[in-house]
């Protein structure tokens, strides 16, 4: 198997990692923990197929963007978290379910 | 290339202990710790822009936003834990997603990597981002401006309290 | 803008126009009305005199033409049915009730633009649209006649009894245009069609229906003693006894000698069907205690001539047929005025609570008995040359048979006017109607022209006969019949006996009701067998309506239901409980549960990556 | 990126950046430097795209490809519409409203970023910019449904950013570059496909996820429900068909579908459509309250762009572009009247309204057309739209789809009947009683929109011309 190959299967099971974690907590921080191991395991193919196909500067120039919309949708996410706290008492995801029908 | 596998096999690693631990402050440790790794694979790839940009701002920024929010919750946290059945499971679910994926995933990616096509010239990073990704630098701005915004809005300063 | 237009769109444009003015007005509609009725009477006079160019519109093609073709038949209609428009309106000035006489003027001027349509159409579609819009003005006539329930079930009776047959109407006419190529009537004769093909018999048969129903005959006739009751004289005066008459004997004899040639069968089914309808309907006639109800069972009676002398094929009897026709419209015209003004000035129409009123009523009770001589055949009124004409034609046929019932009902006719008018207008006065006074002008205005027409055109028969029906029989290519001397025939006669034997009749029925002239009939109402079949016959067990609506209908309609249900629940109930089904699933399924959503929306990547993820 | 309309995009973002120094002091010169920087923006488009010469010569002057203008256009107008309503909409106390306007703005600014770009990466980050100030819009009034409604939205979005991070890095990896117009040269080249069309499904996915198309829509019904009144109108009508549907159609067209390059997405992009259609509408056929069946409703039509942009003929695409602008038209007026409609009676509560007609005869029947426009009755706008979808759909020989589509066109005029009487027509409630007519100021953005929806109806020839000007432009 070659390098590129066994790279993007641990990345795989990175994903699944992260999809699981999103799926099973209730925890709104443990939700955005899950949400960071996604864009982890994202940030990584990039960078991978840049170093494939040589294409480096590229990937680079990409994932610096990458970074800064994570640091600011963590950002937005912790705002939203500390305002349903403040509001709801709780970080509990599951429970919000007054809307539905 | 032990090396750089076992760097992969850590941040699998790591990211399992950080959805899996039973304190919300060490998965936040754990996932800057999958920060560092991340960043150690970058340098390993050869992109030290990307390496350093990740060590400082995920490992650093984002855990430190992270901690933050987690001691704000903790007391509520520690009232009400969460199920661990649903975390004890994960090793299992990943270890039965790994060896299914093993049969299925290498073929299709060894094909992938079969189909590369590779880049042309090179340049420096700067020009990189200066020439060919200028309306990034533009959305990054609108992304930084707007995230100043949403901080504005969602603790807006109030004058009566 | 052609001539021919005035008569149909006049009368409808100032019906819309009626319903315009306001209901405070005193004199305003019956006068628009009235003038309106009087400027179509005279167009149709001057589309008489000098028939003017046909007028086309076309629809679809040529097969749908919107013809308008005014040959000697239809103008000789389009006359009678203004003049008796004119009559009715001015008889209808003084009409007591203020309420729905707005909608009196209206139906009345509808029906008559209608009428006029339906004669002028030389085009079976154009005249079918027409034939229908009658029927609608029929139903609105009846049922805004009075305020009551029964005027509304009536409505419905005759609607759903014409209804039906035009129906037929329109299946017979749909299947001969398409057996002729064409639906213009004009064309159709050039080149008649024969029985001989079986469709055509059947098409036929169902103009046949359409005709006679229109005419009132047997068995279709149900509605019209029932809307005497429960309508007013004027409505009765003007449609069943006039406008129905004639549409439908015109159609009739457009269908049996223009459009079609018939063979002997068919003659046969005619003259039966004309008998039949004669013996049915005196008889019905006769033990009625009702003026209206009376005068009404009479009207369908009347048809009967009609018919066994259109049946009869030969030249004699159409043109019988058709003087009949117009001389019906005329004295029974007249007859329904003489009740609707002494109902107007006796308050009441029961003939046992009625009498004497000639004295307080001359002109009315004259014109009754002109009417009533003419109706009853007594030379040498109207009635007597039509009639005359009528047993001729069925003479010549052969069926000697038919002769003796129309005979039969020429006696029944009499004797039962010999009651009626008894009872009316001689005799005691009841207490109640020491005061009467004789009707308005308005009314005896017209009642007068009518009974004057009926001596009229008795004295001088050959005027109506030269002027109106040989012209029309030759417009539809029928040899000019010899109709000179003939009531000097064994004939005379014979009506002559028959005068007698109602006046013995009548006689001796006085004698057996004790002296009442309204029981002058019930020798004949109770007698053996005769009392059972007239006890059905108020029970309504031979009224085909009342038939299917007690028992054909329920369980057709129980049919129906069940049909109906199941279509319903096939595009109603079935569609929205699956869409409510669904929606509750959808519904119920949003339980704003996250994690379901997030393992949706996982699955739902998960399957659609699977299914894009072939390299190839 | 096209530089033509970077202005666009810049003007926005610099006022957004004043207005929190700007209202320091005094709140409302936030409303009015929002109102004046669109309503100047949309001026000048109507002067660029409206000049009788540009319209006499058949649009054929139009920068770039027509189509970003004419979404740029969609976009400003309805952001002008939001703000406008918003301006007297919102109580004067509220202590975030620089940000809210700040925010608004930086969305029109990030919209009018992903109708412009070229490119793949760029198009992810401007439709991240605009995911993250929808969070925030969402949760203005600090309701408890706004924080549900957010979170929701944000945690079943934001997987779709990595699963179209991963389609660009395949992208990047097979094609080498990431504009768009390679791909449309890769796509229309006789080069064996290899894993593009599965890096375009992947991104394809991503933006399916963003545009709630079944059965990734779950978020849908509850963002919309729980936003804030005007912002509802705004998430609906242009935020998420721009971040989602937008980025379908551009992809559908650069793809080629029509060649039968990439058949297998195409068919399950129709499925998906369809799918839509159906449970959107089956869906909204139980709701009990206004703002979430107009969700559902709203899921439903996003199906039938989705459908067209699935079948990729010049017809289609056509058809989906109409119904793109007409969805923003429809929907903001539908969610606009839903937000005067809880400003007046208090509720949105379908069950506690009832005869509304009576005391808000304006709502009324604005909503009256809107839906006629939304159920594709003639001669509204909606009904072209529809109209040529079908269309569409009947020539490339897909009856059953035709068939479908218009049954559930029909569905939706029936759940839009139900509610009209639910909520409008009957007798006049308790609620009605109790609630006055909204102020002029909250009507004339509605009145706009329904002027605009009768307009573009009526005068669909003209429209026609320039859809099929920008259609054949971006698939020729």
């Amino acid at each position: 198997m070659s390098v590129f190959a066994m790279d993007w299967y641990l990345i795989g099971l990175l994903f699944f990692v992260g999809f699981y974690c999103m799926l099973a907590s209730r925890s709104i921080v443990r939700q955005l923990i899950g949400l960071e191991i996604i864009s982890k395991a994202a940030m990584l193919t990039v960078i991978s197929a840049g170093a494939l196909t040589a294409n480096l500067v590229l990937a680079q120039a990409l994932l610096i963007t990458m970074i800064v919309i994570e640091v600011v949708v963590v950002a937005a996410g912790l705002a939203l978290l500390v305002k349903t706290f403040r509001v709801n008492g709780n970080a509990d995801i599951w429970r919000l379910d007054s809307l539905k029908g | 290339m032990t090396y750089h596998n076992l760097l992969f096999v850590l941040a699998v690693f790591f990211a399992l202990w950080a959805v899996t631990a039973k304190k919300l402050l060490t998965s936040a440790i754990m996932l800057a710790l999958l920060s560092v790794t991340v960043s150690l694979i970058f340098f390993d790839l050869g992109a030290p822009w990307a390496g350093v940009f990740e060590l400082s701002v995920c490992a650093g920024l984002i855990t430190v936003l992270f901690i933050g929010a987690v001691s704000l919750i903790r007391s509520d946290e520690e009232k009400h834990p969460e199920g661990r059945a649903r975390f004890y499971a994960l090793p299992l679910a990943l270890a039965a997603f790994g060896i299914a994926a093993w049969f299925y995933l290498p073929p299709f990616l060894e094909e992938l990597a079969s189909w590369r096509r590779m880049a042309a010239g090179t340049t420096t990073l700067g020009l990189a981002i200066w020439d060919l990704r200028r309306p990034d630098l533009l959305g990054q701005i609108l992304m930084l401006a707007s995230g100043v915004f949403v901080i504005k809005s969602v603790f807006p300063r109030r004058t009566e309290k | 803008m052609n001539l021919i237009l005035i008569p149909i769109v006049l009368p409808i444009a100032s019906a819309l126009a009626l319903l315009f003015i306001s209901e405070r007005t005193k004199y305003l509609k019956e006068l628009l009305a009235i003038g309106a009725a009087v400027v179509s009477l005279l167009a149709a006079a001057n589309i008489f005199l000098q028939p003017p160019p046909d007028l086309t519109l076309r629809w679809l093609g040529s097969w749908l033409a919107f013809s308008l073709h005014a040959d000697n038949l239809s103008a000789f209609l389009l006359l009678a049915v203004s003049l008796f428009s004119a009559a009715i309106s001015v008889y209808s000035f003084s009409t007591p009730n203020k309420g729905p006489a707005k909608w009196f003027f209206f139906n009345l001027l509808m029906t008559q633009g209608f009428a006029a349509g339906a004669a002028l159409s030389d085009n079976l579609v154009a005249m079918l649209f027409f034939w229908e819009g009658l029927l609608v003005f029929l139903y609105t006539f009846i049922a805004l006649s009075q305020d009551n329930h029964a005027a509304r079930r009536t409505a419905m009776k005759a609607f759903l009894i014409n209804g039906v047959t035009d129906l037929c109407l329109l299946v017979g006419i749909t299947i001969t245009a398409y057996i002729a190529g064409t639906a213009s009537m004009s064309e159709i004769s050039r080149d008649k069609l024969t029985l001989d093909y079986g469709w055509s018999m059947f098409a036929y048969v169902l103009l046949m229906i359409g005709a006679v129903s229109k005419a009132g005959a047997f068995p279709f006739h149900t509605w019209i003693p029932d809307a005497a009751t429960d309508s007013s004289a004027s409505f009765m005066a003007y449609v069943p006894a006039a406008i129905d008459k004639l549409l439908g004997i015109y159609f009739l004899a457009r269908a049996s000698v223009y459009l079609f040639s018939l063979n002997g069968t068919m003659q046969l089914v005619l003259m039966s069907l004309g008998a039949v309808t004669i013996l049915v309907a005196v008889m019905m006639a006769f033990v009625q205690k009702d003026y209206k109800r009376l005068l009404s069972y009479h009207a369908v009676s009347q048809t009967g001539y009609m018919i066994l002398g259109i049946g009869t094929l030969n030249p004699i009897g159409i043109a019988g047929g058709l003087f009949h026709m117009i001389n019906h419209a005329t004295y029974k015209s007249c007859l329904f005025m003489t009740a609707g003004s002494v109902e107007r000035q006796a308050g009441t129409t029961d003939l046992s609570r009625l009498g004497g009123l000639f004295r307080a009523m001359p002109v009315t009770g004259v014109c009754f008995l002109i009417a009533a001589a003419a109706i009853s055949g007594i030379a040498p009124l109207n009635g007597f040359f039509s009639k005359e004409l009528v047993y001729k034609g069925t003479l010549d046929t052969g069926y000697t048979v038919f002769f003796l019932a129309a005979e039969l009902g020429s006696f029944l006719t009499l004797a039962s006017f010999l009651k009626l008018g008894h009872s009316v207008f001689f005799g005691d006065c009841p207490e109640g109607l020491k005061d009467a006074k004789e009707a308005p002008f308005s009314m005896l205005l017209p009642m007068t022209a009518l009974a004057a027409i009926c001596v009229a055109f008795g004295f001088g028969a050959e005027l109506p006969l030269n002027w109106l029906v040989v012209p029309s029989l030759a417009g539809m290519n029928i040899p000019n019949p010899t109709m000179s001397g003939f009531h000097l025939d064994k004939l005379y006669f014979v009506s002559l006996i028959v005068i007698l034997a109602a006046v013995i009749n009548h006689i001796l029925g006085l004698a057996a009701g004790g002296g009442k002239a309204s029981k002058a009939s019930d020798h004949i109402h109770y007698a053996p067998v005769l009392k059972e079949t007239y006890a059905l016959a108020e029970r309504r067990a031979f009224d085909i309506y009342e038939l299917g609506m007690d028992k054909a209908v329920p369980a057709v309609s129980r049919l129906l239901f069940k049909a109906d249900r199941f279509f319903d629940w096939v595009i109603d109930t079935a569609p929205s409980s699956m869409a409510g089904f669904l929606g509750g699933t959808a519904s119920r399924f949003h339980n704003g549960s996250y994690p379901l959503y997030m393992a949706l929306t996982i699955a739902g990547a998960v399957i659609y990556i699977l299914l894009a993820g072939g390299l190839k | 990126m096209d530089k033509g309309l970077l202005a666009y995009l810049l003007i926005p973002l610099l006022s957004a950046v004043i207005i929190p120094f700007a209202a320091r002091s005094r709140a409302r010169l936030a409303d009015i430097l929002a109102n004046v920087t669109l309503l100047a923006g949309l001026l000048n488009l109507a002067w660029l795209a409206l000049r009788p010469s540009v319209i006499a010569g058949g649009f054929a002057d139009i920068p770039g490809d027509g189509f970003s203008l004419l979404l740029v256009g969609a976009v400003y107008l309805v952001g002008l519409c939001v703000t406008f309503f918003s301006a007297w909409f919102m109580e004067d106390g509220q202590a975030n409203r620089p940000a809210y306007y700040s925010l608004i703005l930086a969305s029109v600014s990030a919209m009018t970023g992903v109708v412009t770009t070229t490119d793949f990466f760029t198009l992810y980050v401007f439709i991240e910019v605009l995911a993250v100030t929808s969070f925030a819009l969402i949760t203005t009034d600090e309701s408890t449904k706004g924080i549900e409604g957010a979170l929701k939205y944000f945690f079943l979005t934001f997987p779709a950013s990595a699963l179209i991070i991963v389609g660009i890095s395949i992208l990047m990896l097979s094609l080498g570059s990431l504009s768009f117009e390679t791909l449309r040269i890769f796509m229309a080249s006789d080069v064996p496909p290899g894993p593009v069309t599965f890096a375009a499904a992947l991104i394809m996915l991503g933006f399916l996820i963003k545009s709630g198309v079944v059965p990734f829509h779950a978020w849908t019904p509850d963002a919309y429900q729980g936003a804030y009144a005007p912002v509802s109108a705004h998430l609906a009508g242009i935020v998420t068909k721009i971040s989602g549907v937008y980025a379908v159609v551009k992809l559908a067209t650069l793809l080629r579908f029509f060649d039968g390059r990439a058949a297998a997405l195409s068919e399950m992009l129709m499925f998906l459509g369809l799918l839509s259609i159906a449970v959107g509408a089956l869906a909204a056929l139980r709701q009990k309250d206004f703002k979430r069946m107009l969700a559902f409703s709203s899921i439903s039509q996003v199906g039938y762009i989705v459908l067209a942009a699935g079948l990729g003929t010049p017809l289609a695409i056509m058809g989906a572009i109409f119904h793109l602008v007409n969805h923003a038209t429809f929907k903001t007026v539908l969610f606009l009247n839903s937000a005067s409609l809880e400003k007046s009676a208090g509720t949105t509560d379908m069950e506690k309204l009832g005869g509304m007609e009576h005391s808000m005869p304006w709502t009324s029947w604005t909503s009256v057309i809107a839906l006629l426009s939304t159920a594709g009755v003639p001669p509204l706008s909606g009904f072209w739209s529809k109209l040529l979808i079908i269309l569409a759909l009947w020539e490339a020989g897909l009856r059953g789809y035709a068939a479908l589509a218009l049954l559930f066109s029909l569905v939706t005029l029936a759940y839009f009947m139900v509610m009209q009487r639910k909520v409008f027509f009957g007798k006049k409630t308790q609620a009605a009683e109790s609630a006055p007519e909204v102020g002029a100021p909250l009507l004339a953005p509605v009145v706009l929109m329904s002027a605009l929806i009768v307009a573009l109806g009526l005068l669909f020839p003209y429209f026609y011309a320039y859809a099929k000007m920008v259609a054949e432009r971006i698939l020729l």
